[in-house]
């Protein structure tokens, strides 16, 4: 049968998410935020889960809506400060021991989701190393430097925003809306894009900047 | 064009300073705050490539609001246009770029600078608030040269230019430069070597308001720089 | 249409008989030489993508000679062409897909697999010839499920379906199945389970062919193929 | 000064390669070989060069040429073995121990390049755990697996094939003809492209498949 990843809604791509799954959601600064996909995740229900997400609180990101409806046990991430001096809805669960925290720096954070896709189960990386953030992990020197063993980031699901998209999966991401995205996809079990658009043609392999094996289902988001 | 005298210089002056140093076709990064002003006093003629941790390898100046694209920012959520030759890229190969020493310069915000070039700046511990490290690690540990902008000491006169520092470590050995309000100080083997100290100002005092012991490179000079408003 | 009797299968009928086996919808990457012909064989209706080392994902039919191009090839250097959907990546991306288990099946060629599932099919121990280890480790370490097609034995009568591998591995326990001229095996963690013995064989013949022992699954078939003719 | 990285000649493009430096060479099967450059710097006469190529003896590929000069001491690769069962000059050279051979696994031999450009000085990879290839390394054991730690490599300099270029550096490749020039340009220390074609115009963000700050020079390659 013809490939084809479109499916109707964004409750259909998610209707079999289980408890506890660890999830992907990309997004950066406002760009890539599968908001559609996040807010179809909230209304599904699904508890307990582990958010793999690089900020747990930025303003135009609907994950704070999971973590307020409590269905966030966990999230890894590089931010989350809440903004202002008054505590987030994060921080409060933060400090009431409600939801686990792993904070890593940025770039480790992509590296390790970008190793869970890659087949690389841990890698040394001279970030962090001698500060709060690697304590406890394994220091190593390679030549005249310290390294740190990071371990890969592999995920259930991954919510991925992105501009274009075919039946194949193939996706297009406008400007800086990319992010976080393609590696998720390729380090989950299960990678759902939500698009502006939806192309009748395969994209050009000039244009497409992931390839569709990485995606399996794919949402059309009205804007 | 008249210079300031003894009055500190003020957040975009020490941005200007900064600048100065720039060399011609550099790969900067420049962290959210002050850095960021540094791109608009660059050297006339001086080609720069600004990155943008997000993937963003070229960005141009702040959108206008017509121009304004929500998928075209920077680090800081700035909605930013791009420069001739740009590129995007993701953010796993963003930090590939950066943690494998493609960035020629880092200019980076600080609460504090030990001797050793240990480096404080991302963790304030303010009681109960979530962490916020972003790229700060990556872009201290990974960046070809570190340079930090920041002044000289805390708004209640505690020196940022210490012997150890005392808040959270963003990356241990990793500053080069420092501008500060006062002075324009080196990290060297040595400790803190001093190369240009506030006009008017004397090496005495410039060090009563330091943490730790300053050397005066052979030759240092006065600092002081044109007359720019402070940012808002 | 008829079968083949007795006659062992040829090398184009080994192909075709591993492609029935390909589940539609899968990503396949396709080892040089006789493992290429699959493509040819898949059952109607099936779309798969097969995936090439050097980054096309998606190959098609072979570039007729009006429509070559040196920049479009394959990993065995085939000037290819796309197939709807294709997109190509670099190779650093294309051994992170193959390594990351997101290759559903690599069908590779082999001189020797163990009853443990290790792979020896990169070096034969030419004396003085340099090694050509390629990706067939990758592919071997990296696909969800890895297939060989190999004749049972070596034109000598050795069997290639072995206790222990006497050549230099590819990979430790890693084949799932194998596709013989003789017959259809999976390789378990009980040793060789042979699914299918070729028409008119008896499960004692193959038994002598084969250098480790050899469990017959309950409800065996009988192996067989369209005539096809071999390849030249 | 504007950034401009055209020079006019492969000749000056490696002027200043020095005895002894580490070259990458990029190409797989008949794409992407940078032949051009490979011609240069025979004519050049450097010598005891590392190379990190894919394929040693590739007959499309000129870097036989630098085998066969003397100017090699020592090959990384993943193929190494000449067509034919008369040796190849290489595979003499192998024999009468006059050159140094690394053979590793093709995605090994990448993602350690990729590595290397990137940071990372070592990683942990299930692919030769076992195997001839790995013998002597580190064997580590995730989960339920074993994995070999491999070193990043880098390289003093690297030569690119790519379909065009603009004065910023930044590349585009047709089809396959990628495959290992972006890492091996991340990986030097000093990357030269030869292109197909030069644009009088930056390259869009949207078309460029390598950012030009991995590019230090570009020379037009006459077809």
């Amino acid at each position: 049968m013809a490939i084809d990843k479109r499916v109707k809604s964004a409750g259909d791509a998610l209707a079999d998410v289980a408890d506890g799954a660890t999830v992907f959601i990309s997004g950066f600064g406002g760009a890539g935020f599968p908001n559609l996909l996040i807010r179809a995740l909230r209304e599904q229900g699904t508890k307990r889960l582990t958010l793999v997400v690089n900020s747990a609180t930025h303003r135009y990101s609907l994950t704070h809506e999971l973590i307020e409806a409590g269905q966030v046990s966990k999230v890894i991430c590089s931010a989350a400060r809440g903004a202002g001096k008054d505590l987030s809805p994060f921080e409060t669960l933060l400090k009431a021991g409600k939801i686990e925290l792993t904070c890593l720096p940025q770039g480790t954070f992509a590296e390790a989701i970008r190793a869970g896709g890659a087949g690389i189960p841990a890698f040394y990386t001279p970030v962090g190393v001698g500060t709060d953030l690697t304590r406890g992990k394994e220091v190593r020197r390679f030549g005249e430097r310290d390294y740190v063993l990071e371990p890969a980031i592999q995920g259930d699901l991954a919510l991925v925003r992105a501009d274009t998209a075919d039946q194949y999966g193939n996706l297009t991401f406008r400007y800086a809306q990319a992010n976080f995205g393609p590696v998720m996809a390729t380090a989950a079990r299960l990678a759902v894009a939500e698009v502006r658009a939806i192309s009748d043609q395969p994209i050009p392999h000039t244009q497409a900047q992931l390839p569709g094996i990485y995606i399996d289902r794919v949402v059309l988001a009205a804007e | 064009m008249s210079t300031v005298k003894t009055q500190p210089l003020n957040r975009r002056q020490m941005a200007w300073r900064s600048a100065q140093d720039i060399a011609d076709k550099s790969l900067v990064n420049l962290g959210l705050g002050m850095p960021l002003a540094v791109a608009d006093y660059l050297q006339p003629g001086r080609d720069v490539f600004f990155q943008s941790e997000n993937g963003v390898v070229g960005v141009g100046p702040l959108a206008t609001a017509d121009k304004i694209d929500t998928d075209l920012v920077d680090a800081g959520s700035r909605r930013v246009t791009l420069r001739p030759g740009a590129t995007i890229i993701d953010s796993a190969s963003s930090f590939a770029m950066i943690r494998g020493g493609h960035i020629d310069v880092s200019i980076l915000g600080a609460f504090e600078v030990a001797a050793n070039g240990d480096l404080a700046n991302w963790d304030m511990r303010v009681p109960d608030k979530g962490p916020l490290v972003g790229g700060a690690m990556d872009l201290a540990a990974g960046a070809r040269a570190v340079w930090v902008i920041m002044e000289h000491t805390t708004r209640k006169g505690a020196p940022r230019l210490v012997g150890s520092c005392s808040l959270p470590l963003t990356a241990v050995r990793c500053v080069k430069r420092i501008y500060t309000d006062l002075a324009v100080v080196d990290v060297t083997p040595a400790g803190f070597v001093v190369l240009e100290v506030l006009e008017g100002m004397t090496p005495e005092e410039l060090a009563t308001k330091s943490g730790a012991p300053l050397t005066f490179a052979p030759g240092w000079k006065p600092l002081s720089a044109p007359p720019i408003a402070d940012a808002d």
